[in-house]
């Protein structure tokens, strides 16, 4: 019989699907459809130090077999997560994981020296928010800007510290080092995409931002080659996600180098998606005669590159 | 535990006007819902269009759930290709519903395909109602409304059939003690302007749905009383309430 | 009525319509579903000094609103070129850019010199090629490794040059200013993304170089974002491309700040997509009263990014 | 000129066996097309799936076009949701087809749905023929088949119709002039194999396909004689050219 249990850091995952940061709040509305102790992991919205309204304007528009989307961190702030939602969360069964975004460097040390006294499971420290001492340019797309606020970040940290990678980084794999050198004790990959779409009728950009964030099944392809570029690259965990919409996305994933995996627009598309992919990973095991999902992660062999 | 999407047989998709569907669905048992609440249905199995659809129900009767539908993009194309034998996934009841209140002369208001969850709102409304019922140029399902109601006040733009102009322009606020629209934001805005100090309004906001269940924070609008879900905290909203 | 013409270097194009290399062929096949003077323009197959074979194995492999290909520059090399298809291509009344990939410097330098001496109108210098003495990265990651060969080949170049960015480059628009300021009369983008596919019944990859290109719908939001980017960074005209399906696809493009756009993939869908897209762009034109095309084009006036 | 993409109306879409289709299309006129070539089909609008499919010619009859095609993945499984009313792009007659040769005794060997540019071919062979058929398990089309041919010999590796195993162990290469072969490569390379040296062989190939015209340069092969395009220079290559 399979066995999809992983454990890393020191903490036990039932099986490898986690909910990403985002599309599953805080679990409330999906905890209607189904019990949420099935899941490996929740991943929390994104939080911020202070309470955010988000961006105004349309958040939302589809494109081919994708969505772009420019929530802009809309979260209570971390205070009220710790008061209201995270009493809620950790009573589900699950690993929870608190996704904190920021606006300064300092937000994000004053919300993690929060978090360091609650009862979360992991960080995963979103590093795509906009810097703003870089000129708005997110903390995630060059390595010396990354490494700066892992190394203070990870200096008063008491959680298991995941760093989640951009894909709009310059260079995927040299920024997992860097991230990884500068503390981070597993990486997630990948965040969304900079996209962007027109109105052609009105002939302004559909978003009041311009640039919003692509993600999906569309990205699949190149989040899959950016979570095998970085597994080569470093050695510690990977949660690997980007267009995940099944069972075999999934496996593509752990055999690309991920330890677990998240799922994000696809909890859009079917609210109990990721019981699905859970049951269908397993299937998949039995089937192949796979006992331990070690047997297949990173079952590529050694690959060379062709940019 | 709530239900997750279901895939239900279709029992007739008829095009009712010009681009203007009626689809009948046949549920497998028998559900609690509201009027001016909503579904999110998905006509098609691979991933573009990525997201499903909200689609307001337009009448239950029996185990049959009715959808009323204008097609504008691709999705709404899809839905209107499919026939009887075909399936449509769909996921709800979603969303708060109206507030029925018992008593009061009502005035319901629609432009346009707004007009999709007034039918059934008209039968679960215990009191006495008049209905304006806004159209670009074609007129449907005026047959279903006028023998439920006081009186139907029927305008289309182009004058073919009833008053020519707007729904609103025949509508006195103060013969009321409710008023609900749905329809264009233009139209809902003048609705509140008019009723504004006289006679209270709940409005069926609409709003770009991913989820559909109130976890992406993608349908937020902003109202007086902060940042809200339409897919939740609505699509129906007090008049006071909304910033349009 | 509208006008589509679009002069650019010095160059008459009939509308802004170029059919993108790689996926026209030399013009041949699709010469028998349609009459190629319709068109903007051409651009050929990749071309490299000498014959290729092009990749082994798996060439193809098709997601979500997308195709990763891995056909390794197959191409009869530029003597056979010259001989054999550039008459034909000339003769078919419309713009013919050479596009030409390479795999040394010295290889770039002498298909260039070729061409130089060819009625060829333009030179599209595809830069994705792996550079052998980068370590096998492309030429078009690094903006030091670009400027390199742009100016090399700009320096014997008597043609108008178009500089191909990849999308791969570490920074999309610093390369463009890179490409620009090393002599590149134009800049055409986005070549396919690095993406990957695993065949979970096998657990090795789907294309022996494991890593292929990905094109299509899918990556559109990512490509239109980089247009528009570059757009603002150069004052060199713009070729806009990356999953363009339909007129309304190819607007946004032009809004987005391209001069002129290419059609790859779409061409596979139907090999008459190009005139679709052409007859769009016109009736858009004449709907919504717009007499040239510079009337709309990059007019979504100066917005900030939020990277 | 050659025509693009053609929307054609389905007559019918029937399944003739578990999971086998065949699906029988109405050409506006009529047009030259010869066994073994293909079409590319589209039986989706949005772009996921995202390119259309090749599809051997089945038969055709009068301004009917059949295509019989088995359920592998995404796209197939579309295309078998498609009923009457229903219509289906096509883009063809492409690639070159068997090159027909009279006199000469020709067998046919077929592995599961190789079978399907078979039939056609069968109809447009003046001489004698001998099918040899193979099925992993159901049988189909026999029944057209059979009056067409000198002796059908049907194996099924279950045994359940038919000789027990493959369709190629019934075969003596030494009786023919010609052998024709379609289906899973193993058994083309068995083939191949049996009638080297002794008798020439056609063989009709697959390989995944973009433009389906040339090109792309997707679909190629390695040959004897260089690299060719399965989509122009093929399907049908000379036994000993291609390199199984
Ligand atoms: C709660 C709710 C109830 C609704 N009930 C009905 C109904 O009963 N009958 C009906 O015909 N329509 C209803 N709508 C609107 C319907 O959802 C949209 O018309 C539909 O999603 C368009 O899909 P499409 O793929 O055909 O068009 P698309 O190609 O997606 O879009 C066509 C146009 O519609 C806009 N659009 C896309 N999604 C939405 C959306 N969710 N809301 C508003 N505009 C959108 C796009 O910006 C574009 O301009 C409802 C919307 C909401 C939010
Ligand atoms: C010239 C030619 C003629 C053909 N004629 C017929 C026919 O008459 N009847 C019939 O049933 N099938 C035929 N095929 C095969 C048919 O095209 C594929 O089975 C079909 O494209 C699979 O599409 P799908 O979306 O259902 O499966 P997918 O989800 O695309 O793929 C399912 C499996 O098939 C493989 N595959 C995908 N495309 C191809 C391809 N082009 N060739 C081979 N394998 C592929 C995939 O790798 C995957 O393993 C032909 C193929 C060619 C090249
Ligand atoms: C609506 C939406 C909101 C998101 N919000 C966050 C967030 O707050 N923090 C974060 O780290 N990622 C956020 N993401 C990114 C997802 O967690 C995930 O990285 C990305 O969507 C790729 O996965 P997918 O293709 O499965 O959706 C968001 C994504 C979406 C679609
Ligand atoms: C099969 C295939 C082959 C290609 N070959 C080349 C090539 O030889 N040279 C080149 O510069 N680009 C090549 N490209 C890239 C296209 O020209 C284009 O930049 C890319 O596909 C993005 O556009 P699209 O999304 O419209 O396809 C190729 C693309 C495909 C799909
Ligand atoms: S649609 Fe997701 S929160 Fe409303
Ligand atoms: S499929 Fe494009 S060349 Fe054959």
């Amino acid at each position: 019989m399979a066995d999809m249990a992983v454990n890393i850091l020191d903490i036990a995952f039932k099986n490898p699907v986690i909910t990403a940061s985002g599309t599953f709040g805080f679990g409330r509305e999906h905890a209607d459809f189904f019990d949420l102790s099935r899941l490996g992991g929740i991943s929390s919205k994104g939080l911020t130090l202070h309470k955010k309204d988000g961006n105004k304007g349309i958040r939302l528009h589809e494109t081919a077999s994708g969505l772009l989307n420019s929530i802009g961190l809309q979260n209570p702030g971390v205070d009220a997560f710790i008061q209201d939602e995270l009493p809620f969360m950790k009573d589900q069964g699950t690993v929870i994981l608190a996704n904190v975004g920021g606006g300064t460097l300092d937000d994000y040390l004053k919300a993690i020296e929060k978090l360091n006294q609650t009862s979360v499971d992991m960080i995963e420290l979103n590093i795509s928010c906009p810097n703003v001492s870089s000129g708005g340019m997110a903390f995630g797309i060059r390595c010396l800007d990354a490494e700066k606020v892992v190394k203070e970040v990870k200096a008063i940290c008491t959680k298991p510290l995941i760093v989640k990678l951009s894909p709009n980084a310059e260079n995927i794999s040299q920024m997992a080092e860097s991230c990884v050198k500068s503390g981070a004790d597993a990486l997630s990959l990948v965040n969304t995409f900079s996209g962007m779409a027109i109105d052609i009728l009105k002939r302004k950009p559909v978003f009041n931002n311009t640039i919003a964030g692509l993600s999906g099944p569309c990205i699949k392809p190149i989040a899959l080659r950016m979570v095998h570029e970085v597994s080569k690259a470093v050695t510690v965990p990977i949660i690997g996600m980007g267009g995940i919409m099944d069972y075999r996305d999934a496996i593509e994933f752990i055999m690309a180098g991920s330890d677990l995996i998240q799922i994000g627009s696809g909890n859009f598309i079917n609210p109990t998606l990721s019981l699905d992919v859970i049951d269908g990973i397993e299937t998949f095991m039995n089937e192949q005669g796979i006992k331990h999902l070690n047997e297949i992660k990173g079952c590529l062999g050694k690959e060379t590159f062709f940019n | 535990m709530r239900e997750g999407f279901k895939s239900l047989k279709i029992k007739s998709n008829l095009e009712v006007s010009a681009k203007i569907f009626e689809i009948r669905l046949q549920m497998e048992h028998k559900k609690e819902i509201k009027p001016g609440q909503f579904f999110m249905i998905k006509g098609w199995e691979a991933t573009d269009p990525f997201l499903p659809r909200p689609l307001s129900v337009a009448d239950v009767e029996d185990n049959c759930l009715t959808f009323l539908y204008e097609v504008k993009g691709q999705g709404t194309h899809l839905l209107s290709k499919l026939r009887v034998e075909d399936t449509l996934d769909v996921l709800g009841p979603l969303g708060n519903g109206f507030t029925l209140e018992s008593g009061k002369k009502i005035a319901l208001i629609s432009g346009g395909i707004g007009i999709a969850p007034m039918f059934y709102l008209l039968k679960n409304l215990d009191a006495p109602v008049d209905f304006y019922a806004g159209f670009r140029s074609t007129v449907y399902w005026m047959d279903k409304i006028e023998s439920r109601v006081n009186t139907l006040y029927v305008s289309t733009e182009d004058g073919s059939t009833g008053h020519k102009g707007f729904s609103i322009d025949q509508f006195n606020p103060h013969n009321y003690g409710l008023v609900i629209t749905c329809g264009p934001v233009p139209m809902m805005k003048k609705v509140l302007e008019l009723c504004e100090g006289i006679v209270p309004v709940q409005v069926s906001m609409e709003s770009r749905m991913a989820c559909g269940i109130g976890a992406c924070l993608g349908c937020t609008i902003e109202t007086a009383n902060g940042i809200k879900r339409v897919c939740k905290e609505g699509p129906v909203f007090k008049g006071k309430e909304v910033l349009l």
